[in-house]
C-alpha cells in the first residue's frame, strides 16, 4: 500500500510568538509527534508545507526555519478561516503537516556566487531559513558576499526583530532592514520602500543570484530595478503563493499556464516566469 | 431570409452604432446549436443579428458589465425588459445607459418546446423602451398557480423539494445567467464565514435554494433563464413563481415593472399581514 | 483481428505511444488467443448483467423520468437497461451522472476524523467493484486521460492520487460504440473515434440484432470469454456501422497549430493582440460551471472539511477555473481576476497546458459544454477563431 | 413514543436587543418558569436577522428557530422590524412551500415589560417542536 498523499502527520506547537504590533502575525514553532516522521522529514530552504487542523482544513506556508534547527517554523498571518483558527491555538496542541513540498531556491547555482536577497512584509520567511541556512558555519565559506534587502510598512510590522537585530552586527552579512514610515522609532535605520532601498544599496550583478519574495506590488517594482542593476532574468528567483489545495498537482488551483507552483514551483526564475501567463 | 424583425433590428443596429447613439449593440447570432448572446460594435457586423424563438438567454444579465463602454443599444423581449428596470430600480443602470429595442416575444424555445417560463409569461411584449420593432405579441400565458407541486402536504412538498435539489451539482449556472444576481460575492461564495458547504450534499443544497429564491423575491421577473441554463433540469421556476406569488399577494408588487418603484423588500406597509407572527 | 488502442493524435511536444492506462495493474491489454471479438445475443447481454448484479455494482444508462434524459444508475436488472437505440443518440451522461462521477465523485470523503482525538484520521472504506456498461469511446478517451494525470509523475513531485487508482483499479468500463454521433460530436477532430476502444475494457457494438463485444482487455475479456466467437460478416456489418459513423462527423481541428498558436499567446498575455481574442471571445460567457462539470477531463477539486457534533471529515469537492474564488487568494488577490482569464485558461488547458502536463489534450470532442452552455457557446466555434485570429 | 415525550429541543433564538432579550432578561429576573430550551443569540435588531442565520441554526443541528424583536412602532431604529416582517413573511410562506414543517421557524414580538409573554413564546414554541420531533429535514447529517 503506497503512502496517501492527503495524510498529515501529527505535530506538537512546542511555541507560539508573536511577531508583530497588529498582532495578526505569529510564528508557531513544531515538533514531531513520532520519532519516524521526525526522521524521514527532509527539506531544503525555500520549500513550503500544508498545515492542518481537523474541522477546519488545511493551507499551505513556507518554512520558515532552516534545516539545521531543532524545530520547525511557520509564520503565519491572520487572514482567513484557517490562520484565524490557527492563531487560537496555544503551546501543545496538535495540528497536522504535509509536505515538504516544491523546489527550493537554486541552491547550485547560488553556491558560490554573492547572494542578493530581496524580501517585503511576511513574506520573509523563506527568506529567513534560507539566510540562516547561508549563514551556518560549515555552509557560509560556499557562498560569496550576502546582501539582505528586507522591508516593512512600519517597525512594529518587521518580523524575527531580536533576531534581525543580532544578524546586523555580523561583518559577512551586509544587513539592510527598513520601513515605509519610520514614525519617529530608532530602528531600523532606513526609510523607505523596498524597490527604492535595493536601488540605493545596489548590490553588485556580477556573479550574483537575486531571490525575491514578497507582495505582487513589491515584485512588481523590483524586477525594473533589478533589471537596472544588470541582473539577468535567469539569475533571478521569485517565490510565488498561489491559492493551492492539495500541494500534489492534482487540484488544479495553482496553475500559471501549464505549470503548477505547488510542484513546479513555488520557485520559479524570471526567464521561466515570461514564458508564462501573468496569473501570479 | 430573414424575418422582418431580424432586418428591422439589423437595421436599426447599423444605423445606432453608425451614428454613435450607441458603443455597442448587445443582441442574439446564430450559433451552431442556439442563439448566442451578440455585442456588436462595428455597423457592418450588424447583419449578424437575428430575433427569433431561440433567443433565450436575459440580455439584461451583461448590461452592468459592459455599460462602462458608453451607451448599449440592447434587444429586449417582455421579460428582458423588465429586467432592466429592475436593474433601474435597485440603481445598478442608469436610464441614459441604454438605449431599448424592445420586441414582443412569442416566447423561447427549448428543444422544441415552448420553455416553461414562458407558459405562464403575462408580460411578452417589453414594458419599457426607446424604440418597439415589429407588433406587439399577444399574451398567451396562463397563469399556472406556483408550482404544480403544491401539494396539500407538507410531506409530498419536501419529497419533490428533496428530490429537485438533491440533483443540484452546484455549477451556478442559474446565478451567473441571472440578471438579479450581480453581487460582486454571492453568499455562497464568502468565507468568512462560509455560509454554505461547498458539498452538494442535501442540506448544502437546500441552503442554496432556500437562499437564492429568496434572494428573488420582488426581483425575479420570471424569464426562465435560470431554468434553461440548469444542467440538471431542477424545476426552479416553481421555485421563483411562489417567491413573486408571495410578494404579490402580500405585497401587491409584480416585479419589474416600473423603474420609480421600491424594490418591495426594502420598504414596507405598517398594515403588512403578520398572521404568522405568534 | 486484435483490437488495439488506438493511437490518439498527437500535437507539438506531445508524446506518442500507446494510451495504455498508467493506472492499475489489473488493465493489462488483451493476449491475442482471448482477444477474438464475440458475439452477443440481447437475451446473452441480459445474463451475463444479471450474473455482474449480483457480483458487483452495475452501472448502466438508464432514462430518467425527471430530466427526460439518459444518465448512468446503477441497476437492479437487465431489465432495467435501456439498450434499444442507445448507439443512435448522443453521448450519455449529458444530464446526470456521467462516468466520469463514478471514478472521481463531486464529493469524496478522504478521511474520517473525530476532534477529540487529534491526529486520527481514518481513510473511508475502499470503493467496491463497479461495472460501466454503455461507457462511449469518448468518455473512455476521457478516463485514460483521468488515468494519466491521476498518476504518479516520473519526477516524484507528483505522487499517484490514491483515492482515484483505488476507483480505477476496481472498474470495468464496457463501451458502446456510437453508431450515429450527435451534431454536437467532433471526437475525430482530437484524435479519437466514435468506435474507439481508447481506454475501455471491452467495446460493444450494437449490430442491431445483437452486440459485437470486442475485448481490449484482459479485464474485458473474460466478461465475454464464454460466448461464440463473431463471424465474417459480423465484423463486416461492424466495419460499415464504425465508417459511417466516422464520416458523420466532419469537424477538423489542427490540433498541432492550435497549440503552437496558443502557447505564442501566453508571453504577450494582458498587452498583446491575444488579449483582444480573448476578451471577444469570451464574452458571451458568464462563467458559470456548467462547462467544466460536464466535462469528462475537468478534474479540479477544492478540500473542505467539516465537523458535525463531534465527527468530521476531510472531504474533496468538485471546483471549477471559471468560479472567482477558484484562485482568490485569502488576502484578497486574485491572479486571475478577469472573466476572460478564466475563460481562456479552460480552453488553454484542453489545447494547450495539459500537453505540456502529461503529454496529452484534454478536450475528447464528446460535446457536452456546447450542448449544456447557457449562452450556446460552442467551443468548436471558439477554436476555429483563435486558429484564424491568432498567428502561428 | 418515549422518545418523542423525552425529546427536549434545541431552539436558537434571535432576539433584539432592545425589546425581547429586555423581556427575557426580565423573565429571569421576574423568576418566570419556562423550558429551557432556547439558546438565546443576541441581535442588534430583529432587521438584523439573515433567513441565512436561519438557515444555518437548522443546517447546524437546532431543531427549531425563534426570532424575536420588538412590536411593529417600537422599533429602536424606527423601521427596522417592519423591514425585518416582510423578509421573515416570505421566509416563512417559502419555508412552508418546501416542506419544511410548519412551526420550525416561529416569529415573535416581545417588548422589555412582556416577561411573561416571553416565558409564554418560549412554551409555546417548544411545545410546537417538542410535537414536531427531532429536525431531520435540514439538518447537515
Amino acid at each position: 500500500m503506497t503512502a496517501n498523499p492527503y495524510r498529515p502527520i501529527p505535530v506538537r506547537i512546542e511555541q507560539v510568538t508573536i511577531e508583530n504590533e497588529a498582532r495578526d502575525l505569529k510564528s508557531f514553532e513544531l515538533s514531531f509527534v513520532n520519532e519516524e516522521h521526525r526522521k524521514g522529514w527532509h527539506f531544503v530552504p525555500g520549500q513550503f508545507a500544508f498545515l492542518s487542523i481537523a474541522g477546519v482544513g488545511e493551507a499551505p506556508f513556507g518554512i520558515a526555519s532552516a534545516p539545521s534547527e531543532p524545530l520547525l517554523r511557520f509564520t503565519v498571518k491572520r487572514i482567513g478561516t484557517f490562520t484565524t483558527a490557527l492563531h487560537e491555538l496555544d503551546r501543545g496542541s496538535i495540528i497536522g503537516l504535509r509536505g515538504p513540498y516544491g523546489n527550493s531556491y537554486p541552491w547550485d547555482l547560488m553556491t558560490g556566487r554573492d547572494v542578493v536577497i530581496v524580501s517585503g512584509g511576511f513574506s520573509f520567511t523563506t527568506l529567513r531559513a534560507t539566510l540562516v541556512h547561508i549563514l551556518q558555519p560549515e555552509n557560509r565559506p560556499g557562498f560569496g558576499d550576502v546582501t539582505v534587502i528586507y522591508g516593512a510598512r512600519s517597525p512594529g510590522e518587521l518580523l524575527y526583530k531580536e533576531e534581525l537585530k543580532e544578524l546586523e552586527k555580523r561583518p559577512d552579512l551586509r544587513l539592510v532592514i527598513c520601513v515605509d514610515r519610520l514614525n519617529g522609532a530608532d530602528w531600523p535605520k532606513t526609510e523607505g520602500l523596498v524597490p527604492n532601498v535595493l536601488r540605493q544599496v545596489a548590490p553588485a550583478a556580477t556573479n550574483a543570484v537575486a531571490l525575491v519574495c514578497g507582495p505582487p506590488v513589491m515584485i512588481r517594482f523590483t524586477h525594473p530595478v533589478l533589471k537596472e542593476l544588470g541582473f539577468s532574468p535567469d539569475r533571478v528567483f521569485l517565490s510565488l503563493e498561489n491559492r493551492m489545495k492539495c500541494g500534489i498537482g492534482k487540484c488544479g488551483h495553482c496553475n500559471i499556464g501549464p505549470k503548477f507552483v505547488c510542484k513546479d514551483g513555488p520557485v520559479f526564475s524570471y526567464q521561466e516566469l515570461l514564458t508564462l501567463p501573468q496569473e501570479y | 431570409m430573414p424575418n422582418d424583425v431580424t432586418a428591422v433590428i439589423q437595421r436599426r443596429a447599423r444605423e445606432l452604432l453608425s451614428s454613435g447613439q450607441v458603443v455597442m449593440l448587445l443582441g442574439y447570432r446564430p450559433g451552431r446549436s442556439s442563439a448566442q448572446p451578440a455585442f456588436i460594435t462595428r455597423p457592418e457586423d450588424a447583419s449578424l443579428l437575428v430575433f427569433d424563438q431561440s433567443c433565450g438567454p436575459n440580455l439584461a444579465a451583461f448590461l452592468p458589465k459592459v455599460k462602462h463602454l458608453g451607451r448599449i443599444g440592447v434587444v429586449a423581449k417582455g421579460c428582458d425588459s423588465r429586467s432592466i428596470v429592475l436593474l433601474l430600480q435597485e440603481h445598478q443602470l442608469r436610464r441614459e445607459d441604454v438605449f431599448i429595442l424592445g420586441v414582443g416575444c412569442n416566447g423561447v424555445l427549448q428543444d422544441s418546446r415552448l420553455s416553461d417560463s414562458c407558459q405562464t409569461c403575462q408580460f411578452p411584449n417589453p414594458v419599457i423602451y426607446d424604440e418597439l420593432i415589429g407588433e406587439p405579441a399577444a399574451a398567451s400565458g396562463q397563469l399556472k398557480a406556483a408550482g404544480g407541486q403544491q401539494s396539500a402536504d407538507s410531506g409530498q412538498r419536501w419529497q419533490w423539494f428533496k428530490n429537485e435539489v438533491s440533483r443540484c451539482i452546484r455549477c451556478y449556472a442559474c446565478r451567473q445567467v441571472c440578471p438579479s444576481c450581480y453581487c460582486p460575492i454571492c453568499f455562497v461564495d464568502t468565507t468568512m464565514p462560509s455560509w454554505v458547504g461547498r458539498t452538494t450534499r442535501l442540506s448544502d443544497n437546500m441552503l442554496f435554494h432556500i437562499i437564492r429564491a429568496l434572494h428573488m423575491a420582488g426581483r425575479c421577473v420570471e424569464c426562465g433563464a435560470c431554468s434553461r441554463a440548469c444542467p440538471m433540469a431542477i424545476d426552479l421556476m416553481s421555485l421563483n413563481r411562489k417567491v413573486s406569488q408571495i410578494v404579490k399577494e402580500r405585497f401587491g408588487h409584480i416585479a419589474g415593472l416600473r423603474a420609480e418603484e421600491k424594490p418591495p423588500l426594502t420598504v414596507f406597509d405598517p398594515d403588512d399581514r403578520q398572521e404568522f407572527i405568534i | 483481428m486484435k483490437a488495439k488502442g488506438e493511437r490518439r493524435k498527437t500535437a507539438g511536444g506531445m508524446r506518442k505511444g500507446s494510451r495504455r492506462s498508467a493506472v492499475g495493474g489489473q488493465r493489462k491489454a488483451v493476449s491475442s488467443e482471448r482477444s477474438a471479438p464475440r458475439i452477443l445475443t440481447r437475451a446473452e447481454f441480459d445474463r451475463l448483467i444479471d450474473e455482474l448484479v449480483a457480483k458487483c455494482a452495475v452501472y448502466a444508462p438508464v432514462a430518467v423520468e425527471e430530466t427526460g434524459k439518459l444518465e448512468f444508475r446503477r441497476i437492479g436488472s437487465s431489465s432495467e437497461v435501456k439498450l434499444e437505440g442507445l448507439a443512435d443518440v448522443g453521448v450519455v451522461g449529458q444530464l446526470g451522472l456521467r462516468p466520469k462521477e463514478l471514478l472521481f465523485p463531486q464529493c469524496e470523503v478522504l478521511f474520517h476524523f473525530s476532534p477529540s482525538e487529534p491526529g486520527r484520521m481514518v481513510e473511508p472504506e475502499p470503493p467496491q467493484e463497479q461495472v460501466l456498461f454503455g461507457v462511449r469511446p469518448c468518455d473512455g478517451a476521457a478516463v485514460a486521460f483521468l488515468d494519466r494525470f491521476f498518476s504518479g509523475r516520473s519526477d516524484s513531485s507528483a505522487p499517484s492520487d490514491i483515492y482515484y487508482r483505488a476507483r480505477r483499479e476496481r472498474t470495468t468500463l464496457v463501451g458502446l460504440a456510437c453508431n450515429r454521433p450527435a451534431d454536437t460530436c467532433f471526437c475525430r477532430a482530437v484524435g479519437g473515434s466514435p468506435s474507439g476502444t481508447t481506454g475501455l475494457d471491452l467495446l460493444l457494438t450494437d449490430l442491431s440484432d445483437g452486440f459485437l463485444a470486442e475485448p481490449v482487455t484482459e479485464k474485458g475479456a473474460a466478461l465475454v470469454a464464454d460466448m461464440p466467437v463473431a463471424s465474417q460478416a459480423d465484423m463486416e456489418k461492424k466495419q460499415r456501422l464504425a465508417e459511417n459513423a466516422g464520416q458523420a462527423i466532419t469537424t477538423t481541428i489542427d490540433t498541432a497549430s492550435l497549440k503552437r498558436r496558443l502557447d505564442r499567446t501566453l508571453v504577450s498575455e494582458g498587452s498583446g493582440p491575444a488579449d483582444a481574442v480573448w476578451q471577444a471571445l469570451s464574452l458571451p460567457c458568464v462563467n458559470c460551471g456548467v462547462c467544466t462539470f460536464l466535462c469528462p477531463t475537468c478534474r479540479c477539486f477544492d478540500v473542505t472539511d467539516e465537523e458535525f457534533r463531534g465527527r468530521g471529515r476531510r472531504m474533496r469537492v468538485w471546483d471549477s477555473c471559471q468560479f472567482t474564488l477558484y484562485s482568490r487568494h485569502a488576502s484578497g488577490h486574485n491572479p486571475r481576476a478577469t472573466p476572460h482569464s478564466r475563460f481562456r485558461n479552460r480552453v488553454m488547458d484542453k489545447f494547450s497546458y495539459t500537453v505540456a502536463m502529461v503529454g496529452e489534450l484534454s478536450c475528447v470532442g464528446c460535446g457536452r459544454c456546447i450542448s449544456a452552455c447557457p449562452n450556446g457557446i460552442d467551443i468548436r466555434e471558439t477554436v476555429e477563431t483563435l486558429l484564424k485570429m491568432l498567428p502561428e | 413514543m418515549s422518545e418523542m415525550q423525552e425529546f427536549e429541543p434545541r431552539i436558537v433564538a434571535f432576539l433584539c436587543n432592545w425589546c425581547s432579550y429586555a423581556g427575557a432578561d426580565l423573565a429571569g429576573i421576574s423568576r418566570i418558569q419556562y423550558p429551557p430550551s432556547i439558546r438565546v443569540i443576541r441581535v442588534p435588531c430583529s432587521g438584523r436577522v439573515d433567513p441565512l442565520f436561519i438557515l444555518k441554526a437548522l443546517q447546524n443541528g437546532a431543531d427549531g428557530v425563534l426570532v424575536s424583536g420588538c412590536h411593529p412602532g417600537d422599533c429602536h431604529y424606527l423601521t427596522g422590524n417592519y423591514v425585518a416582517r416582510r423578509r421573515f413573511a416570505v421566509l416563512h410562506d417559502l419555508l412552508e412551500f418546501c416542506g419544511i414543517e410548519p412551526g420550525r421557524v416561529s416569529f415573535s414580538w416581545v417588548s422589555a415589560a412582556e416577561g411573561e409573554r416571553f416565558a409564554e413564546v418560549v412554551r409555546e414554541v417548544t411545545e410546537r417542536i417538542r410535537k414536531l420531533g427531532p429536525n431531520r429535514r435540514m439538518n447537515a447529517e
